[in-house]
């Protein structure tokens, strides 16, 4: 966070220093981009983050390692339990705890159950950005339905605190197969629909296809990750490059594509919901219905010192924690390296060149969440 | 350890009229939809008939009794303006709640029927302010001249055979000049605000009407050229046997395209676009000034179709059960087909805005000189061509 | 041509778009009336916190401060003294800052005597936050007010209508208590 | 010339510890070594001093390397390779903001996620959560041998063992 603001270039009457944010409705949330306007084209853009700073970094340093997992929930509070599992796997792998299939077959379903709940959220406010209103309020009411799967299990919507290590917290609820077949039979259905106004329609086209053009090479060295990485046509997805869960035991594809605009962007987000539900279909069938939820951790958590990095593949990117250890019940360090901080870091290379309302599209084509990357 | 009781009152106190929202009652949502085209058919037929009735009666058809008869009817139609304002709103809520899977306002008045009047009302409570870095006479002017300039488009529009306030020979012209004038309201307003997003919002405004003011003006001519004569009745006149949207199918299309453009709605709402400039031109205003932008935004969303209509689809012409011509039955049966024919455009303007994403600007400009110019050209030869061999 | 076709390929779309959104017109809308019509929430849903006495009145709690160690938000204070006559302890203060909570249930999962329980009533909104430092008399008041409430140890609980406190029928329980039902017996003693 | 560095493996990634001043050389091998993707850089108080860990993939064969580096409290300076990875850029920037590295060479070295005018580096584990200086706090010595001096070659798992001791 910064209250810096652009000097104007001594002699250019033609250029107009503009604050979009942090109040501004397309920012989702409190990014502030100080930008140089001529006329509609952006000649500078200048991100301040960290108005939603919380420093869960120092709290976590103070807390026990079960009481750190409800404090990674807040971080990309779109995503859920998304944020718990590199936690999770970095501990349980420092403590050598062994999860159960079944464990890790629910941990699996949850998380994509996220990763649909997110892209939706996503695909709504893409499309309010651009200007639609009616697809907002589609995808809420069908995240309103996973998020009541999630509640009947977790006991919580949008913040489950579901995952343990070893496991997690409680079995499924007992209809929660039924309920999740069922929204795969309809969300199937409605992304018919999703594709007419989105993908297909030529509003959409015209504003998106050959805007914010990211190269594979820039987008590799800026360290992006994610949908975003995935449309400059890298296909390094965590779950396919270094598995976890229940990952290699299911089949899916990394949908990639060689263009890297904004369109690109948005179409691999729309290949990764269909790719979210063929791995949730799998799961239902491979998932047997009773059977042990939690492995044998021990009752105090007190991992050996050292350290890990564990990272996991969530709506954004790659959601990376770097954890270390001094042996106590407290974690010494924890250090979240967060997909849309990352992605978020290449709005100077985009946005300069584009158009004002171009910015906006490429903006929320990064799908930034501020809890995520103030932390 | 003492404890701050829990106020008795935070449970939900009932509103005023509370609607039970369990039962559907669509028939509710219709009749109200029905009172509000009631009141304003009535309106029309008490300006357009009734007052010259009346006035007539008294004798006071000349000199300045005539004078004071149209103030009479300017009045009048202001106040129709307001009934059209409050049902356009509420059908735009209603419909964008329906195709949204909601309900849109339901607690004040049957089927939130009343629930506009409260809205009106608590922008008038509302402090109407002035920022610190705003031209205050342009600030204060522009909210006047933008409701002005579409007010005044009323003067021509035929509500039926002889029902109309100027049936001057140059109706298209006197449009023409009128509806740029809104414009000037837009662009003072956005530059006199002294906000950064606003002067945005007015600029892209100006460029905008620059952009579709001439396909506009291109298919005024061409609908003048097909029917022979610059009078607005004179063109629904014309239409009598065919409808205009037929022969001249292109500009109609055009005309559509424009007119989206004209009204700042959505896939060209660029001087507004609340996710890009958060309010545009009017984002420094409140109450009643910002209550004359959107009642001006409101009376357009009904001028631009009531003129797709009087160009293309027969104006007031229906069958009329053997009424006779020029009575005031028929008159008032020919106003209620224009007023249902324009709200069919309405509904389709306001389908339009709960489907389409945003254009880019550049994109609308470029739309209009490279395609909608000459289109329109091309569509002005063609009637021209059709009316020597048709005719 | 293709021009044309480009041009009938954007109406297409534009057409199929109008027609996917007007057909929500005819679907129900999913509106929940809250005020009118309270929702039906799951028993596991953590909207609130509360401390459940027993049917006679006594303390369940044992002040073992579990919560107060599990908790990560540190919201719960507890005090507590030995018991003069007996065995255990007594509590002096049993503090929970409901404004601070995060809701996340640890020190439910914490209790051993599942004493301190999520329950329902999410209409905490108030115009004094004050109000929402819940001290041990708030809690009991919590609990007394609702009609069921859960804990992962014993599961459902609900108070029936002489109040009597009992555990929930199978099929209101969520899942995984198989290994819960059994030891209902001896905590409650 | 030789680098000073330790080189050890964990779980699945290499772990480099290096002398800062021979950070930069090594992060330019590494980057010839095709090690393209930067996952993050993590600035750590080690108690003896600031750490910086910079964690890279190499996207075709997914391999893992970690490069740390120590520098004392009072000079806590590190070449920046925001020029080699430019997505480094902004977790530099969060590890000056958090610690006080100070990375000689970033573009553009300001405060991130903190006001510009803030004066402490909070994660500093002289402070507490509240940001309150904890009474008593002293720094520990600065460990010997040196955190990048490799074990003797004939115990290979030494280096495992002397890992967990820096840490703490």
């Amino acid at each position: 966070m910064s209250t810096m603001n652009l000097e104007p270039v001594p002699g250019r009457t033609d250029e107009m220093i503009v604050n979009m944010g942090p109040q501004h409705p397309a920012t989702h949330g409190v990014l502030r981009v100080v930008l140089g306007l001529e006329g509609e084209r952006i000649t500078r853009a200048v991100p301040h983050i960290g108005y939603l700073h919380r420093n869960h970094e120092k709290i976590e340093e103070a807390r026990t390692y079960p009481m750190v997992i409800p404090y990674t929930d807040r971080m990309d509070y779109v995503s859920g339990t998304q944020n718990e599992l590199p936690f999770v796997l970095a501990i349980e792998d420092m403590l050598g705890v062994e999860v159960p299939d079944r464990a890790r077959k629910i941990r699996t379903m949850f998380f994509e159950l996220f990763r649909l709940a997110s892209h939706l959220v996503w695909m709504g406010t893409a499309m309010l950005d651009l200007g639609a209103i009616s697809p907002f309020l589609y995808t809420f009411w069908d995240r309103e339905i996973i998020l009541g799967i999630v509640e009947k299990t977790a006991g919580a919507r949008m913040l489950p605190n579901y995952y343990t290590f070893g496991g997690v917290r409680r079995d499924v609820h007992p209809d929660f197969f039924k309920e999740v077949a069922d929204l795969l039979d309809h969300l199937e259905r409605r992304m018919v629909d999703y594709e007419h106004l989105v993908l297909e329609s030529p509003v959409v086209h015209a504003r998106t296809i050959g805007v914010g053009v990211l190269s594979k090479e820039r987008a590799i060295a800026r360290g992006v990750s994610g949908p975003v990485l995935r449309a400059s046509g890298v296909a390094y997805d965590v779950r396919k490059a270094f598995p976890y869960d229940a990952y290699p035991d299911v089949e899916f594809e990394i949908p990639t594509s060689p263009d890297g605009d904004t369109y690109a962007r948005f179409w691999v987000r729309f290949q990764e919901m269909y790719q979210s539900i063929r791995i949730l279909r799998q799961l239902l069938e491979l998932t047997p219905k009773t059977g042990p939820f939690k492995g044998k951790a021990p009752a105090r958590i007190k991992p050996p010192a050292g350290e890990r990095y564990r990272a996991v593949e969530n709506s954004r990117g790659e959601l990376g924690v770097f954890v270390i250890s001094d042996g106590t019940d407290k974690p010494y360090r924890v250090k979240h390296r967060g997909a849309a901080f990352s992605n978020l870091q290449i709005i100077p290379d985009l946005f300069i060149g584009a158009k004002f309302s171009d910015a906006i599209a490429i903006l929320s084509s990064l799908d930034p969440v501020f809890g995520e990357i103030d932390r | 350890m003492s404890q701050i009781p829990i106020p008795e009152d935070r449970h939900f106190r009932p509103r005023l009229f509370g609607y039970d929202p369990q039962k559907s009652r669509p028939w509710l949502e219709r009749a109200v939809y029905s009172a509000y085209v009631f009141v304003f058919w009535l309106l029309v037929i008490t300006t357009y008939a009734g007052v010259p009735a009346l006035f007539g009666a008294l004798g006071w058809d000349s000199g300045w009794g005539f004078v004071f008869m149209r103030a009479l009817q300017v009045v009048l139609l202001f106040l129709l303006s307001a009934v059209l304002a409050l049902l356009l709103i509420l059908v735009l809520r209603k419909y964008l709640g329906k195709v949204q899977e909601r309900f849109g306002p339901m607690h004040y008045g049957p089927a939130g029927g009343i629930q506009t009047i409260f809205d009106a009302l608590k922008l008038l409570a509302k402090e109407d302010f002035v920022p610190a870095a705003a031209d205050v006479l342009t600030f204060r002017l522009a909210p006047a001249v933008t409701f002005v300039a579409s007010f005044a488009m009323f003067a021509v529009i035929p509500f039926a055979s002889g029902w109309v306030l100027a049936d001057t020979n140059v109706g298209l012209v006197y449009l023409i000049a009128v509806s740029t004038l809104s414009t000037y309201g837009v662009l003072l307003g956005g530059v006199s605000s002294g906000n950064k997003w606003a002067l945005i919002g007015a600029l892209r405004a100006g460029a905008q009407m620059v952009s579709y003011e001439i396909p506009l003006a291109l298919v005024f001519l061409t609908v003048a050229v097909w029917s022979g004569t610059l009078s607005l009745s004179g063109i629904v006149d014309a239409q009598l046997g065919l409808w205009n949207f037929l022969p001249l199918a292109l500009p109609f299309v055009l005309y559509v395209i424009a007119s989206l453009a004209e009204l700042k709605h959505i896939p060209f709402d660029f001087p507004e676009a609340e996710s890009e400039l958060i309010a545009g031109y009017n984002v420094e205003y409140s109450g009643m000034s910002f209550a004359f932008f959107f009642l001006a935004e409101f009376v357009e969303l009904f001028l631009l179709p009531a003129l797709i209509v009087v160009f293309f689809f027969g104006g007031w012409h229906g069958p009329l059960f053997g009424l006779e011509p020029g009575s005031l039955a028929a008159g008032a049966l020919e106003s209620l087909y224009f007023t249902l024919k324009t709200a069919v455009w309405v509904w389709i303007f306001l389908w339009i805005r709960a489907t389409l994403p945003r254009y880019r600007d550049d994109q609308l400009m470029e739309f209009a000189w490279k395609a909608m110019i000459p289109l329109a050209l091309f569509g002005l030869v063609l009637a021209a061509y059709m009316r020597l061999i048709w005719r | 041509m293709s021009l044309l076709q480009e041009v009938w390929q954007a109406v297409k779309a534009i057409g199929t778009g109008m027609a996917t959104v007007h057909k929500r017109v005819y679907e129900e809308a999913p509106t929940e009336f809250y005020p009118y019509v309270k929702p039906d929430l799951p028993p596991v849903s953590v909207q609130s916190l509360a401390l459940v006495e027993n049917e006679d009145g006594s303390e369940r709690c044992i002040v073992c401060l579990q919560c107060e160690r599990a908790c990560p938000a540190q919201v719960i204070t507890i005090e507590r003294h030995r018991n003069p006559e007996g065995k255990g302890f007594l509590i002096d203060r049993f503090d929970i800052d409901l404004v601070n909570c995060m809701y996340c249930a640890a020190c439910v999962e914490a209790c051993p005597v599942s004493s301190i329980v999520t329950i329902q009533d999410f209409e905490m909104s108030t115009y004094d936050l004050r109000t929402l430092r819940a001290d041990i008399d708030f809690l009991h008041e919590q609990a007394r007010n609702s009609r069921q409430w859960y804990s992962p140890k014993f599961g459902v609980e609900i108070r029936t209508e002489d109040g009597r406190i009992e555990k929930a029928p199978p099929e209101m329980q969520p899942g995984g208590l198989a290994e819960i039902l059994k030891p209902a017996e001896e905590v409650d003693s | 010339m030789e680098l000073r560095l330790k080189q050890e493996r964990l779980f699945d990634e290499d772990i480099y510890t290096v002398h800062p001043e021979d950070y930069r050389a090594l992060c330019e091998k590494l980057k010839a070594d095709g090690f393209d993707f930067p996952r993050a850089v993590s600035g750590i108080d080690t108690g003896y001093g600031l750490r910086v860990t910079l964690h890279l993939t190499r996207l075709h064969d997914r391999a893992k390397v970690t490069v740390r580096t120590d520098v004392r409290y009072e000079n806590p300076v590190v070449a920046s390779v925001t020029d080699l990875w430019p997505g480094v850029e902004w977790y530099e920037r969060e590890a000056y903001d958090m610690l006080g590295v100070r990375f000689s060479g970033h573009p553009d070295l300001r405060r991130i996620l903190l006001e510009d005018e803030w004066e402490l580096h909070p994660l500093l584990k002289r402070y507490d959560t509240g940001g309150y200086p904890i009474p008593g706090w002293e720094p520990k010595a600065w460990p010997d041998p040196d955190p990048w001096t490799p074990p003797p070659p004939p115990e290979p798992e030494a280096g495992e063992a002397g890992e967990g001791g820096e840490a703490s």
